[in-house]
């Protein structure tokens, strides 16, 4: 097992190192920052003493090198549009998204992991099958889409939920939460359905497959032919084995909800990394676009780590085998 | 021995409705098992063997399902039970054996906690007493240190041991009727034999009825008391193992006899029925098997075929092989 | 004799080992499964020689190396004098690949669902650019096919019409040397005795040369001319199936003899064999036998016994003369 | 301590908006924020809008556009110098951070705004010292007589020298160059509000400033400010139809019509001091982005014509705008000196008459051009610049539009990398020469520096440069009309139409729509006030 | 049941299919699935006539919305079938704000959504498949670096790799060509985020054939690698892949149309499905429901019923599930 997470920790740093080197790149791709630093009545000189000062003039991957090396440190320099750390301004700005995330994903795994289970054990059931059709419609509608319709019907013709921002926010010094006010609440319910269908439609249909396809097992049969009860069949064996395969898709959809907070946030205008993402395009702020892709690949990073070692909790196979398993 | 025999299969018919047609794997079928008594069936893939087992359970998968007959079990009618009636009997009364011990283990649960979770829910008894049977029932089965294995899960054991954990699976709430489907096709010879002969032990000692559905004719010859031959859903022929095996009445039971090669045999050809299985789709009419049968004549075609019921009890043939003129006549 | 194929010291080793990473974490050295160890044998043109063993026993591994889907650890085959692992000339290569043919276990798996049968067939002479017209059809009818069946996909045929199939498309190239590995054991008896036939009937008509794998005992008298037995990746008897059967050599063959059930075995109550297949990746010191054997003595958990003639076999066990004593004695 | 009243606050606010609406709060919503609080870096509307709630000008515009004393009390040209305005400095101001407004303030604001790095700096061309005057005023020195300078500093906070020292503010911030200085985002103003808590992008609020000069002077209704940018203009329709916000600008003109129909809500228009027109290269031999090789096709003239012919303003007006705008002739909208009916005119003209000028201009066949345009900076930006490259496409010209977000959009007219622009330009001072010192004047360091048309007329930049010192406003008046004349002829732009803006209110707010689109809140009065 | 008798139950070999190809067709178990499913009837007429009105937009079309010089701009904002206020002219589906007709726009855009989906799961499925096939056949070292580029895929999501390949491309192309570079990076970006699942399901459903006989008998006679991934094992994955394809289809669709959102999708002037449901959202409020509503009911009937299609080809291509 640790040779397994090490083996994943490793893969791990590749991947950021990659995403660092993407995330580098940019700054080379999208315009000299020379360009952009120095006004029209530079010299010569001006140039050459600001290549210097900012390790310009160095090679290509002594550069990429010091980058990393700052990016480790937390220190993705300054944010062209807000003239303050970018580390900074992704602290303050983290919460929100996160806090959005995590009601998001809870509720695609909550309601994604439920229906699943009754869809597939219910599988020709009338309920089963109207269910499946609207989780589709749920995945053939764009997410700003669904967002603005939601902020239509909710906020403007019933006035029942905000329509934007995130409420009144709790500073815990280190953390705003908007978990702690009746508005903070409110506030997260359109953007969390909004952000978390896509995936609670995923989880919901992967669910039923799996489920389905373990529900096909022998060892399901045998339970039965045990006369165990469905209860104990369908949760205790079937839906301990699907959880296997769910467990994995599940992390990767976690990671793909803080990327698609991008577009939930700015139709609702939540005030996450995502709309500093989408600012900082329009202000070609590099430095944030940057530590904002660093960010997300870590987070994504994470979560698979946790995923795998989740899987060492459920699957007893993939503990060092005593026996000769094979 | 009791009057009452443990199973009595009447007339067991089951129907899948498919596209084109409603196939009958298995197709008026009524047999017997008393208790202590093993009964063998056999027949070759398709022949719905299988089916007759799940059938028994009330396991078959939908869209099959039982279209007519009876199942009774010790006297009490069990195929027209409710899911939760029919529950209580799987595992309490009616234990089962599948064929392939990898796949029959839930592979994320302990041994010892899928055979407590099997007690518990038949018997009433506490968490505690349930883990010391469990315990002891997989000492009976022959797992060595079971005390300490019990925390093991199913990937820790061989293919033979898991087997066997699967027979105490089956045996721990003490069934009167154990249907074994297959329990040996998997394994190997070595371990097969030692598999049948934990189950015979274990169901002579207790005096459960084993139905032991298999394709090997040397299994059923050592094992079964009694022997069911079962050819495209029906029975062919029902008796006693050594008086079907060594005096076969059924041309197809005689004819399997034959093509099954014998170690002891020498070297001649081997005796072959022409053809195949009939897919159930595609029945002959009357007799399933005249377009195999060297016996086949002009009745043979004729609705509807012969049962064991309609010819002499043991086997349905309107023709049969190896009949005494004593028998004849009667 | 005419030795088709000549096998010596072959030897077959897989590397088990758990990742680079998890040895070094976890001190543990390099695991090896020895699959085929040792082993010698030779098979005469225009006969079967069989190879029969439990799962483990290295059966089917020998048969890929005979055919070159493996290559060899040690040791080596040849057939018609040609080392495919070694040989170097592309002529030779070529000539005795299509010497060569395989029938595999599953014929559901053996035969490519999306393709016709007879593209199936023919795909050996057409690998070669040979001519292939005309050549399916005949011999599907050759095994006992209909013409027309040539058209149709795998699906539509029942498991012992797929091995029919297989057949076909083995003699396509009309090779000299058909390696079977467990032919009939998915098939149902009555069509395992058509295949069994009809598997003679082409080998008297071709002369061809078979290596018959299987686990089936019964299977394997009845068809072989020759008989090894394996256990754990080593030929621990080698006799014809007439003396197989009437006095063998191995305490592990006699084994194998008792457990299998006998049609005419009502009621018989053997003592099971004791224990099981040990693991082949730590295989017992000497004779790997030695734990299950009740004849076992000190030498046997030392010394590893090589195959020496006793009478009309080959016998590796040091204490063959004890076991057909008593096993002459117990029948 | 802070979080338990926190949750009481939330708690205890039962409804979901009516609870935070309390009357002297004002949520304001627009579409972008303040790109810096630093007040010299930047001279866009948004960013000095946010300004004027923190800082002051010496004199700003009311409600009315009329000129209004802020930290001055009295302005006039001296009697013995024309060439020096004397401003009389208000008295007992105080800096949010206590400090005492004084004449050092002014000049070290002035000279400030007008470094090389201040955006503010065009406006301050004329202005050679500024040194503190007698009693409590200060005195601009210009070189030569300059009527109109009062009204180029409306927009031009005054900051607190002292502050600015010990922070490391002195030098203004450089934006394009990315660069960020401690103003920018902390302020010490003398304005009405003063700087609670800034997110840029997410929100800024700002609090009553209880020592302000003008407590009793101004209604000062509003006691707090929560403003947040709503980028997505369905969402901050939403929020101000469900009473979530108080205050909305930049509200899509099809969603005017719903909204003031809504209870509680009305949406109030004015005539805005912005026109909206196309720039054109015309300066340059040849073009980068066009399909015309080794020639200049905008450097002819009767192109432009055919161009301006081509474009329909009122199809524009009516189905783009809705009604909300008014076409116009003439970049300057109709209360900026200088505007007269007769230039205000668009040519007449129609298609044939354009497609007949293209060909005389040997453009039979029409050619292609790049258009770059904003698209989220004017009304409906981005649907102009489409409808417009539907109706030169029928004269014959293929216009490949690109559409960007205004951070990208004006750079490339600051460096004159553009060949076919779109820009709407405000008049602060309400007078022409603003126009022609940005527009029309050669580019250079000083004037003409938002003129990426590449035209440089040297005679037309005497004239203009004179205009700065010219005492008689007649004679003055006549020279604008001259240049205008000129710049008409020439076809340097093509007028669209005069924005018409509209601000979106509850109920519960009176004020008037601002012309230039500055809302000042100590002018919002309320119902409950 | 035991695997026999679910092996003899699968095939209708026996009746005579005298009907040749076609018939034979018609009377597999497949179309005989297709022909009692209402729902997979309905979704593929839905999706047929959508693909057909899109393939032949210019002549179904009433207006072409892509020459600028055809609109005319009083046209705006007229509703659903009545005449303009100002021309006189009627739509059937009304105008946008631009006057082009809906239903013309909504042909068009289909043309370039679909063909944009459509090309970039072409994209994703090459190189999934392509990759796919060499890891799950060759497997060892290669399937590693294979599968560990994958995970490092999976790591941006599809909306961030289209947007840094959207800003990159777009900051290194010259100007003129980004209206065409557009569609090109779109179906780029979204193509490459969606190989993995391919790869994905194509080396396991490789690794499964690769250990099959059939292959062994192929390498016998010896058959090269690439041949016989190509010849034997390509064929035999190719339902799962065509599942994806279909459901990755919509999911192409859509993702389009969010990039759209997001600003950099297809250019207004030539605008998607995406970029139409984009402007067409502004006007929820204002009572032009026309200019969302058509667009987005089209969008959705299409992702819906491809979905639809995908959902019952997976179980209908679905051995085990009858």
């Amino acid at each position: 097992m640790l040779a397994f997470i090490l083996r994943r920790l490793f893969q791990s740093i590749i991947v950021l190192l990659i995403v660092g080197f993407v995330a580098f790149s940019m700054f080379t791709f999208v315009g000299d920052p020379i360009d952009n630093m120095l006004g029209q009545e530079r010299t010569q000189a001006d140039i050459a003493r600001l290549r210097e000062q900012l390790g310009l003039d160095q090679p290509f991957f002594v550069q990429y090198w010091n980058f990393l090396g700052n990016a480790i440190q937390g220190n993705f320099g300054i944010s062209y549009r807000q003239g303050r750390p970018v580390s900074e301004i992704l602290l303050e700005r983290a919460p929100a998204t996160l806090e959005l995330a995590a009601v998001s994903a809870f509720f695609a795994m909550l309601l994604g992991i439920s229906l699943g289970v009754f869809t597939a054990i219910r599988r020709n059931g009338m309920a089963s099958n109207v269910i499946m059709t609207l989780s589709l419609i749920g995945v053939s509608l764009p997410t700003f889409l669904i967002g603005i319709l939601l902020i239509y019907v909710f906020s403007v013709e019933l006035n029942w939920l905000p329509s934007f921002g995130r409420g009144a926010v709790v500073d815990l010094g280190w953390w705003t939460t908007g978990f702690l006010t009746t508005s903070g609440l409110q506030a997260l319910i359109l953007p969390a359905i909004t952000l978390g269908l896509y995936q609670m439609t995923l989880i919901m249909r992967l669910v039923r497959s799996e489920m389905l396809e373990v529900l096909r097992q022998e060892y399901i049969r045998f339970a039965r032919a045990r006369g165990l009860r469905e209860r104990a069949v369908n949760f205790r064996h079937a839906l301990k084995n699907t959880l296997v395969p769910v467990i994995t898709v599940t992390g990767l959809q976690l990671g793909a909800i803080i990327a698609f907070a991008i577009i939930t946030e700015t139709v609702f205008q939540w005030p996450g990394v995502g709309l500093l993402f989408i600012n900082a395009i329009q202000f070609v702020d590099i430095p944030v676009m940057a530590a904002y892709l660093m960010l997300i690949s870590v987070m994504f990073v994470s979560i698979n780590l946790i995923v795998d070692l989740l899987y060492f909790a459920i699957d007893p196979r993939l503990r060092v085998g005593k026996g000769r398993g094979h | 021995m009791s009057d009452t025999p443990v199973l009595s299969v009447r007339d067991l018919t089951v129907e899948i409705p498919t596209r084109g047609a409603v196939l009958r794997p298995v197709d008026a079928m009524s047999y017997d098992i008393a208790a202590g008594e093993i009964l063998g069936v056999v027949g070759e893939s398709g022949a719905g063997k299988s089916m007759t087992g799940n059938a028994v359970i009330g396991l078959l998968d939908p869209p099959a399902h039982i279209a007519g007959g009876e199942v009774l079990l010790n006297g009490r009618r069990i195929d027209d039970l409710s899911l939760r009636q029919i529950r209580r009997v799987r595992g309490a009364e009616i234990g089962m054996v599948f064929q392939d011990p990898l796949t029959s283990l839930n592979p994320l649960i302990p041994i010892g906690e899928q055979l407590v979770e099997t007690m518990i829910t038949h018997l009433d008894i506490s968490q505690a007493e349930a883990r010391k049977r469990a315990v002891a029932a997989l000492d009976e089965v022959g797992i060595p240190g079971a005390s300490e294995r019990i925390d093991s899960y199913p990937h820790e054991f061989s293919g033979g041991m898991r087997q066997r954990v699967v027979i105490a699976l089956a045996l721990c709430a003490e069934p009167s009727l154990v249907i074994a489907d297959e329990p040996t096709t998997a394994l190997d010879v070595s371990v097969q034999a030692q598999i049948i002969a934990l189950l015979r032990r274990l169901c002579r000692e207790r005096g459960t009825a084993v139905m032991l559905i298999t394709h090997d004719m040397g299994v059923i010859a050592e094992t079964a008391d009694r022997v069911a031959v079962m050819y495209a859903g029906r029975l062919a022929e029902l008796g006693p193992v050594r008086e079907v095996l060594s005096r076969p009445r059924h041309p197809y039971t005689e004819g399997l006899m034959g093509s099954t090669p014998a170690a002891s045999a020498g070297r001649p050809r081997l005796h072959q029925i022409p053809g195949a299985m009939p897919r159930l789709g595609h029945l002959p009419p009357g007799c399933p098997f005249h377009p195999r049968c060297p016996r086949a004549q002009a009745d043979c075609t004729r609705d509807p075929g012969p049962t064991l019921a309609a010819c002499d009890g043991r086997a349905a043939c309107w023709h049969p092989v190896n009949v005494t003129d004593a028998e004849v006549s009667r | 004799m005419n030795a088709l194929v000549t096998v010596r010291n072959l030897t077959r080793r897989f590397d088990v080992s758990k990742p680079w990473l998890n040895r070094v974490l976890e001190r543990l050295p390099k695991r090896k499964l020895t699959a085929v160890s040792d082993v010698s044998f030779e098979i005469a043109s225009g006969t079967t020689y069989a190879l029969v063993g439990e799962s483990g026993s290295g059966k089917s591994t020998i048969g890929k190396m005979l055919v070159g889907l493996l290559e060899p650890s040690g040791g080596a085959v040849e057939i018609g004098g040609v080392n495919l692992a070694t040989e170097r000339d592309a002529e030779r290569i070529e000539r005795v690949r299509g010497d060569i043919q395989m029938i595999f276990q599953d014929p559901y798996a053996s035969l490519n669902p999306r393709w016709k049968v007879r593209d199936i067939i023919v795909e050996p002479l057409a690998a070669r650019g040979a001519r292939t017209r005309g050549v399916a059809e005949r011999l599907l009818e050759q095994v006992g096919l209909s013409v027309d069946d040539a058209g149709k996909f795998p699906h539509e045929f029942s498991g012992g019409q797929r091995q029919r199939i297989c057949i076909a498309r083995a003699l396509a190239s009309e090779p000299r040397l058909i390696v079977c590995d467990e032919p009939t054991s998915a098939l149902d008896v009555s069509v395992q005795a058509q295949v069994l036939n009809l598997m003679s009937d082409l080998k008297d008509e071709y002369g061809l040369t078979y290596l018959f794998i299987s686990h089936d005992l019964t299977v394997v008298t009845h068809m072989a001319d020759l008989v090894g037995v394996l256990y754990l990746g080593r030929l621990v008897e080698e006799a014809a199936p007439e003396t197989l059967n009437a006095r063998p050599a191995h305490p592990y063959t006699q084994m194998l003899l008792d457990a299998a059930p006998k049609l005419d075995g009502f009621g018989r109550e053997v003592d099971p064999p004791q224990g099981e297949i040990p693991d082949p990746i730590n295989p017992p010191e000497g004779c790997v036998f030695h734990p299950r054997c009740p004849l076992a003595v000190e030498r046997c958990r030392t010394e590893r016994p090589e195959l020496r003639a006793v009478g009309p076999a080959r016998v590796a066990c040091h204490r063959a003369e004890e076991a057909i004593a008593q096993f002459e004695r117990r029948t | 301590m802070k979080l338990t009243r926190q949750v009481l606050m939330a708690t205890t606010a039962l409804g979901l908006m009516a609870g935070a609406a309390s009357a002297e709060t004002l949520r304001w919503a627009r579409s972008g924020d303040a790109l810096t609080l630093d007040p010299h870096a930047q001279n866009e509307g948004p960013t000095h809008t946010m300004n004027h709630q923190i800082y002051e000008p010496l004199l700003l515009r009311d409600t009315e556009g009329e000129l209004e004393g802020a930290l001055a009390t009295d302005w006039q040209v001296s009697e013995e110098d024309p060439n020096v305005w004397i401003f009389t400095l208000r008295e007992g101001v105080t800096f949010h951070g206590g400090e005492t407004f004084d004449a050092e303030d002014v000049i070290f604001s002035i000279e400030r705004a007008q470094s090389p790095d201040s955006d503010m700096k065009e406006l301050l061309t004329s202005i050679t010292e500024v040194r503190a005057g007698e009693g409590n005023t200060v005195e601009f020195v210009t070189d030569g007589p300059n009527p109109i300078l009062p009204a180029n500093l409306t927009n031009l906070f005054i900051m607190d020298k002292g502050w600015a020292e010990e922070n490391g503010a002195v030098e203004v911030q450089d934006v394009e160059g990315g660069e960020q200085t401690f103003a920018a985002s902390n302020t010490n103003g003398t304005g009405p509000y003063q700087l609670v808590s800034r997110e840029a992008d997410v929100r800024t609020v700002l609090e009553q400033f209880p020592d302000y000069w003008g407590m009793d002077e101004f209604p000062m209704a509003i006691d707090r400010i929560e403003f947040t940018p709503i980028q997505n203009e369905a969402t901050r329709v939403a929020a101000l139809l469900s009473g979530e916000v108080d205050f909305a600008q930049d509200l899509p003109v099809q969603d005017l019509e719903r909204v003031a129909g809504s209870e509680g809500l009305q949406v109030i228009t004015a005539p805005q001091n912005r026109t909206i027109f196309f720039g054109l290269n015309v300066g340059a031999d040849d073009l980068e982005n066009d399909d015309v090789e080794g020639e200049n096709p905008l450097a002819n003239r009767q192109v432009r014509q055919a161009m301006n012919m081509a474009i329909n303003r009122d199809a524009i007006q009516q189905v783009v705008m809705r009604g909300q705008s008014e076409p116009t002739g003439i970049i300057i909208p109709p209360f900026v000196n200088g505007w007269t009916e007769e230039l205000d005119t668009p040519p007449e003209g129609d298609m044939e008459a354009a497609m007949q000028l293209m060909e005389e201009a040997g453009y039979p066949d029409g050619f292609s051009i790049q258009l770059d345009c904003p698209n989220d900076r004017y009304i409906n930006d981005e649907a102009i610049c489409q409808a417009v490259v539907g109706m030169l496409s029928q004269a014959g010209i293929t216009v490949n539009l690109d559409s960007k977000p205004k951070a990208q959009h004006f750079p490339l007219i600051a460096n004159s990398t553009t060949d076919f622009f779109l820009l709407g330009w405000g008049v602060p001072t309400f007078d022409s020469e603003y126009v022609f010192n940005f527009l029309v004047h050669t580019k250079g360091d000083e004037l003409g520096s938002w003129n990426a048309t590449g035209y440089s007329n040297p005679e037309l930049d005497a004239q203009i440069t004179a205009l700065s010192s010219m005492t008689d406003l007649e004679e003055r008046d006549a020279a604008i009309a001259e240049i205008w004349e000129e710049v008409q002829s020439e076809t340097l732009y093509l007028p669209v139409h005069n924005q018409v803006l509209n601000w979106g209110l509850t109920d519960g707010i009176q004020t008037e729509v601002q012309p230039e689109d500055q809302p000042k809140v100590k002018y919002f009065e309320t119902s409950s006030s | 049941m035991t695997e026999g008798a679910d092996r003899h139950t699968d095939a209708t070999a026996e009746k005579p299919t005298p009907r040749g190809r076609f018939g034979r067709a018609w009377d597999s178990d497949f179309a005989w699935k297709f022909r009692h499913s209402p729902v997979a009837i309905v979704a593929a007429l839905v999706m047929t006539v959508i693909v057909l009105a899109a393939i032949f937009a210019p002549l179904i079309a009433p207006y072409d919305p892509f020459d600028p010089g055809s609109l005319n701009l009083m046209n705006g904002f007229t509703p659903p079938g009545e005449p303009n206020a100002f021309t006189g002219d009627a739509f059937l589906m009304g105008t946008d704000d631009q006057g082009r007709d809906v239903f013309s726009t909504i042909l068009h855009g289909l043309r370039i959504s679909l063909f944009v989906g459509a090309a970039a799961v072409l994209f994703a499925m090459v190189l999934g498949v392509t990759l796919g096939l060499v890891a799950g056949y060759t497997g060892g070292w290669v399937d590693t670096i294979i599968m560990r580029i994958a995970d490092i895929q999976l790591t941006f999501p599809s909306i961030l790799v289209a947007m840094l390949i959207f800003g990159i491309a777009k900051g290194v192309t010259p100007v003129e060509y980004r209206d065409q570079m557009a569609i090109w990076v779109l179906i780029f970006a979204i193509g490459l985020s969606d190989w993995v699942q391919f790869a994905r399901v194509v080396r396991g459903a490789a690794m499964v054939q690769a250990g099959r006989e059939y292959v062994a008998a192929a390498r016998l006679i010896g058959r090269s690698g690439p041949s016989i991934m190509l010849r034997h094992i390509l064929p035999n994955v190719l339902s799962p892949v065509l599942v994806i394809a279909t459901i990755s289809l919509a999911l192409a669709i859509i993702a389009e149309a969010t990039l759209s959102f997001l600003g950099v999708g297809a250019p207004p002037t030539q605008p998607s499905l995406g970029t139409l449901i984009r402007v067409g959202q502004g006007f929820l409020f204002s009572g032009e429901w026309w200019i969302l509503f058509f667009p987005a009911v089209t969008l959705l009937a299409l992702a819906l019923s491809v979905n639809l299609l995908g959902d019952w080809l997976r179980d209908a291509l679905n051995p085990r599930l009858k």
